[in-house]
């Protein structure tokens, strides 16, 4: 068992072991829950550390036997962008169980079976990242929908039930588009070299061009669903005005992320040619998305809603940067996935503790915050500054590589893409504005500013936000071969510059 | 190229500073203030000490540099966390770290009963780093960083009252149109990279040389763009008046001494770009001039004595940029302007915050009067500004604003008289309203009521004041004094001795020309305001009004901004829930209904179950039949 | 001269056991005391079936065409789906038997003294128990059947015993005697089209075995009028049987009407047999003449599967629902007789097993939901259900899970090898359709799911009565098999794999 | 006479049979047009064997019989208890089971 497995294993042993503790102990449960993500941690950790920054290929690899009739394994691999994925995702899950520690007192069901569902969600989150077998890669992106609407129908505020039951109905509609393009591969893989759901081995496929654009679009429908790229992208504002924020966070922050994840991994790998016929209007799909997310965003009431549309404006980056297809808009891509994460985490953390606090998601009901509760004021706006990419802060350089990545392929696609940063800064700032300064808002006099718990819980995504601004390179360096590799898969290289040398 | 190893602490101390108030909180409040100051004129020391050793080498040696590590690198994309102390940059880290002590200093006394003061001085701090940042950085991705850390530190400073909600809105409105000037700096890194494969100051040089000019006139405008966000040039100028809302201290060190400069910069650092692209010259010198009669008109008609200087500042900027776009020798003269703007504007702005410390704040010039009998120190550093401004010689305006109306004039054919003519025009219109503010504060009949008592500022403020003051008298002269300003730039902008263009008129001619508008400036305003001031401002002229409201210039943005902005906002709004999600909510609808229809099917009676399958059965005949034949 | 016949008792034994084991039942209806009679029942039924198991499991590997001269096939497709319709068939006994479902003297007057006092004796039925076993044996005779009396007549053993056993609901008996009548009068309606269309086959082939019928479709062009006929009629037959549109209509009328333990025996094994029969014709004896019935089979599977996702949407009642579900899967399941491929059959053998077991265990968690008046169908009173009883109300949601083809469950495994098969098959047409319509299907198990869920519980809302270990059993049993099936589905996929060929 | 004729009759048969099915209420002659079906079936079959050669379809005939048989057992047994608890045979009565 290499230690990939051991890794996805971790958090769902640890929510098998969650049954031995007594339901009614509540306290224990947390506790042991965020014992156990704190050893996924770890164990992410050593795997970090053992990883070879410098080879290209799959690292970790696995494969098992697991349905001989259609050659579907247990295959399992990561390269650098799937491992900062996956770090990503062990990092804020025990940040999400101490950030919201108590989110789960009042749900539905009982406190337990929050943390089961969240381990099981970490677990699943780890193996999408890491499945290279695109039969497994669909059954865990499909499974791990469960948890996440049980999540937010069990756990979450308003009209829990219909943004569960809508997340659910997308996702799996895109699921299943999914599923037949995944089956027409399988099909034409069997004609040719013999049934396979292997990855690497699926991309030598020749498949006619008419077929390779549908059996393309069914891929990335999902993936745009999930991403969630305009027009696809209803499902989520309901579903983040309505989700916990530890939900939310891992929702956005990691698990939309296997959306673009698969564009990467799966769309232009596997279908070079028809992602060349697409890119055009993907790239403007993608436009839109910035500059309609950003604009529904300062249009928000709710500050949930709010972070959600956001979120619609930063995906649009990432796909532009992917389906620019050069070394600077792919790894930019990648590393706004991470970054997106972190400031997205960051955002929902604290604008749970606000909701929490005020028992309101209304921004106007918020207002003077920095004088009542200057801690957790400085946290949104530090998270505020991350969403608007502050240079200095991690998303500056995500953002920017995604654009000058852009550029040297599609200026004008670029020009659209940066005016959205004049957009950012509007949603951000009258947010800010909004809740943050003017006169304290009656009733928001005795709000109680973070204690000790939350703080901790809170300063590693903001050091981290920082730390990343200024020394983005070991990510950058784990990051890269993926890029390269992706950029051969679809047989691209970056344009060389236009004068000079 | 040196190889420095001590640049790094010229950032490094304020951030650390800054990160150190900020973070140990209320723990800090005692001492906070102290400890800014003292790390902020431990910078002017490493600023002076780097000046001398910089003068003591020579030739290219005089440019250090320090590589702190690979900040990104993606494909060819490499910038690395390198700093350039040149003869350029120096030249800004004395001014920010000088003035910006001195500022430091002062504030000390100005914010002492404020019980954020610890805050503030943290926000100083990180403005300091920020704006070396933004001078010491090697490459345009580099200065971006600074370049937006100015913008959030002028953002925290502008809204340090923001519990006011005006206040919290002039915040927010000089940050988006700064951000919108940083689209365009953002734009010319990218061209810069796609032409050039690298965005280093060096490496963009060294490609522009073989250019296309096409390429070199988009990056010369999009950096302008930046400049004017940053600037507050024409069309993004409207965010400086509302600036005012910040602290004082602020106006003085951020919104008139440097970070509204650093447009200036930008261009004087990108002069490889402007040189070699005329047509972004040009768009360079009708901003400029644009923005310093704009500025001037809007100067005339403030009676918030901020405002008044704000609009003056927006107006001097003018000057310098209109400099920069006048070729290799203009690049000199801006930055001796921005140099010995620094010290007079600097000196005026906090000649006014002591003014306002004596008044309880009060802002409104048609309420002081007479406040040179109570207020001596300040009334003297102010007017020495004041005449420093209105280029008076010999004090330092006198020296770096005809040096550019000169240069000008001598642009060339009627460009060159249009472009000296508003020089000129608008060193007339500086003279007249740099007069009536003095005149309407110091001079005249007091028009103060008995609740004020203005008093003379403690000395913690007017120290820096006479300090500043001293600068605006020599600060020209010893520039000046056989072009030393120049030959110290002309390795980084490639001046020449001579001046370029063509002589239109003797320097001698353009100086008298100059004097001559200038008293005639000055004499109208005695005449207008020398006697008696109403104290609720007359309705005016047309012109006077339209000058108020700062030209229309925010009634503009409302009109073509912000209503589209909030009209596709709401339509967005509302096609996002009726259209996109409706189309879902359609499926799902009809879905629904053809299921309710579809069970009419099921009725009931079994004899019309066997008709269904009876018309089935003859359906599929039917559809065989038809299909074989 | 006449010859007997050579029948091979050995391969025919499973189903001769079923027989044998009926007639033992109907003895002990006579002689056993009419106390013990339910629990003997039971026991021989089990019995009977068991032994019938071990018997085809030890023939398993043997194959011959001529077991009954050739009007019996016993081949890979033979055994799979006998054997799968008998292991159905042994938890459906067990739910059957479960107490209090069938009404003490079917003949008396709903309402009638007679009925009270019947009740009150405590009189139980079991006659059940050999018409149970008597349908099982036509089941398994169905799908091994190769030439078209034989068909007709399993066909009829088989629904026979069924009209009666859906009219002996011990609650509602009106619903009940009127869903026996409907199921009646419309089977036998649809039998006499199976048997006019054998009519025709025969007349166009001269053969009634499906090998004779085939060998004249090969010879000709095959587009004989008799040849066509004899296609749809034998089609409306057995679609019927299938419950596909638009021979479907009497199948939401009598799942909820007839007693619930007997809709699930139905709905399982009826499936297997039928399909299983279905694909024997259409792949033995029409396979040649693919062109003419393809398209309309495409057609008549996207149709069935649309309107049963569609009309499942705004049903209220749970055995409605599951009908209505129950149409849709014949839909997908006529998507393996259009692939027409090896991959085609083993994956309808492997849907028919998740199907089966899926189905068998949410009709028993419906046994478990009742008032003070017997079963609770009206779904606006399961409300809550899984507050009250989480384990249950989650079995019902597995179940609902694997109907919608949601991953690791082996509904999903299902879809996708039927899909594939088709795909394989080169009808990406309806494997389109398939895909839609399984993302509207997902819309009405979701809303069950959210009203079990995710909304609160209504005062008047029903009790979850302990279920027996009987039910137990077949509960845990199908959700074990609906999850392991999902998980690692390579242990039946295998079998399926090597048992799915029909010999001809 | 042309044997195809008896072919016709039997389409007729089955035909009126079916139509009789749609259009009768009382359950016990739609169950008597069922089995006027089965035997328009089995003159099919007959017919058949003859124009075949074979016995075949008249064997088949008799197994439609004895089956017709156990299918009027168990459909008069539905239809009776159908009428003692309804007092009526009509089969539109029976349609409490719907939507």
């Amino acid at each position: 068992m290499s230690l990939l497995t051991l890794l996805e294993l971790t958090p769902l042993l640890g929510a098998v072991l969650l049954y031995a503790v007594p339901r009614q102990n509540a306290k224990l449960i947390k506790q042991v829950a965020f014992g156990l993500s704190v050893v996924t941690l770890v164990v992410s950790g050593l795997m970090a550390y053992r990883f070879k920054t410098n080879a290209t290929g799959m690292q970790f690899v696995e494969s098992h036997s697991w349905i001989s009739n259609f050659g579907i394994r247990y295959a399992v691999g990561i390269d650098g962008m799937a491992l900062v994925l996956i770090l990503l995702t062990t990092i804020l899950t025990p940040i999400v169980f101490l950030a919201g520690w108590n989110e789960a007192d009042n749900g539905r069901w009982s406190v337990r079976t929050f943390y089961v569902l969240m381990l099981v969600l970490e677990s699943s989150m780890i193996a999408v990242f890491a499945a290279t077998d695109v039969f497994l890669f669909y059954v865990i992106f499909e499974a791990m929908l469960i948890p996440v609407y049980l999540l937010i129908g069990g756990y979450g505020r308003g009209e829990r039930s219909q943004a569960a039951m809508k997340f659910l109905l997308y996702s799996l509609f895109g699921g299943l588009l999914m599923l037949a393009s995944l089956i027409g591969i399988y099909i034409i893989s069997t004609n040719q070299i013999g049934g396979t759901f292997d990855l690497a081995k699926l991309a030598t496929l020749q498949i006619d061009s008419g077929t390779e654009n549908f059996l393309f679009l069914g891929f990335f429908i999902a993936f745009a669903i999930k991403a969630p790229l305009w027009p696809f992208h209803t499902w989520l504002p309901g579903a983040a005005k309505s989700a916990t924020p530890a939900t939310s966070v891992l929702l956005l922050g990691v698990l939309d992320k296997v959306g673009t994840y698969g564009m990467i991994r799966f769309c232009i790998t596997l279908f070079p040619h028809a992602t060349k016929t697409f890119t055009p209007l993907i790239i403007v799909l993608a436009i839109i998305s910035i500059l309609y997310g950003a604009f529904l965003a300062i249009g928000q009431r709710d500050i949930n809603g709010l972070i959600a549309f956001t979120s619609i404006s930063h995906f649009g980056f990432i796909v532009l940067g992917i389906f620019a297809m050069t070394s600077q808009g792919l790894s930019g891509a990648t590393l706004y996935m991470v970054n997106h994460g972190f400031s997205t985490a960051a955002l929902f953390i604290v604008a749970g503790w606000m909701v929490a606090r005020r028992n309101s998601s209304q921004i106007e009901d918020f207002g003077g915050l920095q004088r009542v509760t200057p801690v957790m004021a400085w946290c949104f706006f530090i998270a505020g500054m991350s969403a608007l990419a502050l240079p200095g802060i991690s998303s500056f350089v995500s953002e920017f590589l995604v654009l000058v990545g852009t550029f040297t392929r599609y200026p004008v696609a670029a020009i659209f893409g940066t005016t959205g940063i004049v957009l950012a800064a509007l949603y951000v700032l009258i947010t800010v504005q909004r809740s943050l300064h003017g006169p304290t808002t009656a009733g928001n006099e005795e709000l109680k500013d973070l204690n000790l718990r939350e703080k901790i819980a809170i300063a590693p995504v903001i050091a981290i936000l920082i730390l990343m601004g200024f020394f983005p390179k070991p990510i950058l360096n784990w990051i890269n071969p993926s890029s390269q590799q992706t950029m051969q898969a679809a047989g691209y290289s970056d344009p060389l510059p236009k004068a000079g040398k | 190229m040196t190889t420095r190893s001590d640049l790094v602490f010229l950032i490094a101390l304020p951030l650390f500073s800054s990160a150190l108030l900020l973070l140990l909180g209320k723990i800090a409040n005692k001492w906070g203030h102290l400890f800014a100051t003292v790390i902020s004129a431990s910078t002017f020391g490493i600023g002076l000490y780097e000046f001398f050793a910089m003068r003591s080498r020579s030739g290219d040696a005089r440019a250090a540099t320090q590589h702190l590590f690979e900040w990104i690198s993606v494909g060819t994309f490499k910038v690395d966390a390198s700093l350039l102390l040149d003869q350029l940059s120096i030249c800004f880290v004395l001014l920010i770290t000088g003035v910006g002590t001195l500022i430091h200093i002062y504030s000390i006394a100005y914010m002492s009963h404020d019980l954020d003061r610890r805050r503030f001085f943290a926000y100083l701090n990180l403005f300091v780093a920020a704006m070396l940042l933004l001078v010491l950085g090697d490459s345009y991705l580099n200065l971006y960083v600074g370049w937006e850390g100015v913008g959030l530190a002028s953002y925290l400073l502008i809204g340090f009252w923001n519990q006011k909600p005006a206040y919290a809105v002039a915040a927010k409105k000089a940050f988006v149109a700064n951000r919108v000037g940083d689209v365009g700096l953002s734009l010319a890194i990218m061209i810069a990279f796609t032409q050039f494969g690298s965005v280093t100051f060096a490496g963009v040089k060294s490609g522009a040389a073989s250019a296309s000019p096409a390429a070199l006139t988009a990056i010369g405008a999009m950096l302008l763009l930046a400049a004017a966000g940053k600037s507050a040039q024409f069309p993004l100028q409207s965010w400086l008046g509302d600036a005012m809302a910040g602290p004082t201290p602020v106006s003085a060190l951020i919104h008139a001494a440097t970070m509204v400069t650093a447009g200036v910069y930008l261009i004087t650092r990108s002069n490889f770009i402007f040189d070699a692209s005329a047509t972004a010259r040009l768009l360079v010198v009708i901003v400029g001039a644009i923005t310093l009669l704009f500025g001037a008109i809007v100067g005339t008609a403030k009676d918030d004595i901020k405002k008044a200087l704000a609009a003056s500042t927006m107006s001097q900027i003018g000057y310098m940029i209109l400099a920069t776009g006048l070729g290799p020798v203009g690049y000199a003269f801006a930055i001796m302007h921005l140099l010995t703007h620094g010290f007079f504007k600097a000196s005026m702005f906090l000649g006014a915050g002591s003014v306002m410390h004596g008044m309880n704040d009060e802002v409104n010039m048609r309420r002081y009067g007479a406040l040179g009998r109570v207020m001596p120190i300040t009334a003297i550093t102010f007017g020495l500004g004041y005449l420093a401004i209105i280029g008076v010689p010999p004090f330092a305006g006198f020296y770096s604003k005809d040096k550019i109306i000169e240069t000008a004039f001598n642009a060339g054919g009627s460009k060159g008289i249009l472009l000296g003519g508003a020089a000129l025009l608008g060193a007339a219109i500086t003279a007249f309203y740099m007069t009536r503010v003095f005149v309407l504060t110091f001079m005249g009949s007091k028009r103060w009521d008995d609740q004020a008592h203005p008093h003379e500022s403690p000395s913690l403020m007017w120290i820096p004041m006479v300090l500043l003051s001293v600068g605006s008298v020599a600060s020209g002269f010893l520039l000046s004094k056989g072009s030393a300003l120049v030959h110290w730039l002309a390795p980084v902008v490639n001046a020449s001795d001579s001046e370029g263009g063509v002589e239109l008129m003797k320097p001698i001619v353009v100086s008298a020309l100059a004097l001559g508008v200038v008293v005639l400036g000055v004499m109208t305003a005695i005449i207008k305001y020398g006697r008696s001031v109403p104290v609720e401002a007359p309705e005016g002229s047309l012109l006077t009004r339209f000058a108020r409201r700062d030209l229309g210039q925010d009634d503009l943005n409302h009109r073509l901004l912000v209503l589209p902005g909030q009209a596709i906002t709401r339509t967005l709004v509302s096609t996002d829930y009726g259209f996109i999600d409706g189309i879902v909510r359609a499926v799902g609808w009809t879905l629904g209904y053809i299921s309710t229809s579809l069970k009419k099917i099921q009725n009931g009676y079994v004899r019309s179950y066997a008709l269904l399958m009876t018309l089935g059965a003859i359906a599929l005949l039917a559809t065989i039949w038809l299909v074989t034949l | 001269m006449f010859t007997s016949p050579h029948l091979n008792y050995g391969l025919l034994a499973p189903i001769l056991i079923i027989l044998a084991g009926a007639l033992v039942g109907v003895g002990v209806e006579a002689f056993v005391r009419k106390t013990l009679r339910a629990t003997v029942q039971l026991w021989v039924a089990l019995a009977t079936v068991l032994v019938a198991v071990v018997d085809l499991f030890i023939v398993r590997n043997q194959r011959s065409t001529t077991i009954a001269i050739d009007s019996v096939t016993f081949d890979g497709a033979t055994v799979f789906m006998q054997g799968t319709i008998l292991v159905l068939a042994f938890f459906a006994l067990l739910l059957i038997s479960d107490r209090g479902s069938f009404v003490a003297q079917a003949s008396a007057i709903p309402g009638s003294q007679d009925e009270v006092s019947a009740d009150l004796e405590g009189k139980s039925q079991t006659e059940v128990f050999p018409l149970t076993l008597f349908a099982i044996s036509g089941m398994m005779l169905f799908p091994a059947a190769t030439d078209l009396i034989t068909l007709f007549v399993a066909l009829e053993i088989l629904s026979l015993p069924l009209y009666l056993m859906a009219g002996l609901s011990r609650r509602r008996r009106l619903l009940s005697q009127e869903a026996a009548l409907k199921y009646f009068l419309l089977g036998a309606y649809s039998s006499a089209f199976f048997l006019f269309g054998g009519a025709f086959l025969y007349g166009y082939s001269g053969s009634l075995s499906l090998n004779g019928i085939a060998a004249a479709v090969a010879a000709s062009a095959g587009n004989d009028i008799f040849l066509l006929l004899g296609i749809i009629f034998l089609m409306v037959g057995l679609l019927f049987k299938i419950g596909a549109a638009p021979f479907h209509s009497w199948t939401p009328d009598v799942y909820q009407g007839a007693p619930t333990p007997i809709t699930g025996f139905m709905a399982a094994c009826t499936k297997v047999a039928a399909v299983g029969a279905m694909a024997r014709i259409f792949y033995v004896a029409l396979s040649a003449d693919l062109v003419q019935w393809r398209p309309i089979i495409t057609v008549i599977s996207i149709i069935t599967m649309l309107l049963g996702a569609i009309a499942a949407m705004t049903t209220r009642d749970v055995k409605r629902t599951l009908a209505f579900s129950s149409i849709a899967h014949a839909g997908f399941l006529l998507i393996g007789i259009v692939a027409l491929n090896q991959s085609g059959l083993k994956a309808t053998l492997f849907y028919l097993v998740a199907y089966g077991f899926a189905t068998l265990g949410a009709f028993s968690v419906v046994t478990l939901v009742r008032d003070s008046a017997g079963e609770v169908t009206d779904m606006n009173r399961w409300v809550g259900l899984g507050k009250k009883s989480p384990l249950i109300a989650g079995a019902f949601c597995l179940f609902l899970l694997s109907f919608g083809g949601i991953p690791l469950t082996s509904g999903f495994i299902a879809k996708f090898s039927i899909f594939t098969a088709a795909y394989e098959g080169g009808n990406t047409t309806i494997v389109v359709f398939g895909v839609l319509t399984s993302a509207i299907a997902l819309f009405f198990y979701l809303r069950v799911i959210v009203l079990l869920f995710f909304t609160e519980p209504k005062s008047d809302a029903v009790s979850v009565s302990i279920p027996s270990p009987k039910v137990s059993f077949v509960l845990a049993a199908s959700a074990i098999v609906t999850i392991v099936l999902g998980v690692y589905p390579s242990i039946l996929l295998n079998t399926a794999q090597s048992f799915a060929t029909f010999l001809r | 006479m042309d044997i195809s004729n008896y072919i016709y009759l039997s389409a007729i048969l089955f035909t009126i049979g079916a139509i009789g099915v749609i259009v009768r209420r009382n359950a016990i002659v739609v169950f008597m047009c069922v089995e006027l079906m089965l035997n328009a079936a089995n003159l099919a079959f007959v017919t058949f064997a003859r124009i075949n050669g074979n016995i075949d379809g008249q064997i088949a005939s008799f197994f439609t019989m004895v089956v017709a048989a156990c299918e009027v057992v168990v459909g008069l047994a539905i239809i009776v208890t159908m009428y003692r608890s309804r007092r009526s045979a009509s089969v539109d009565d029976a349609s409490l089971l719907k939507r």
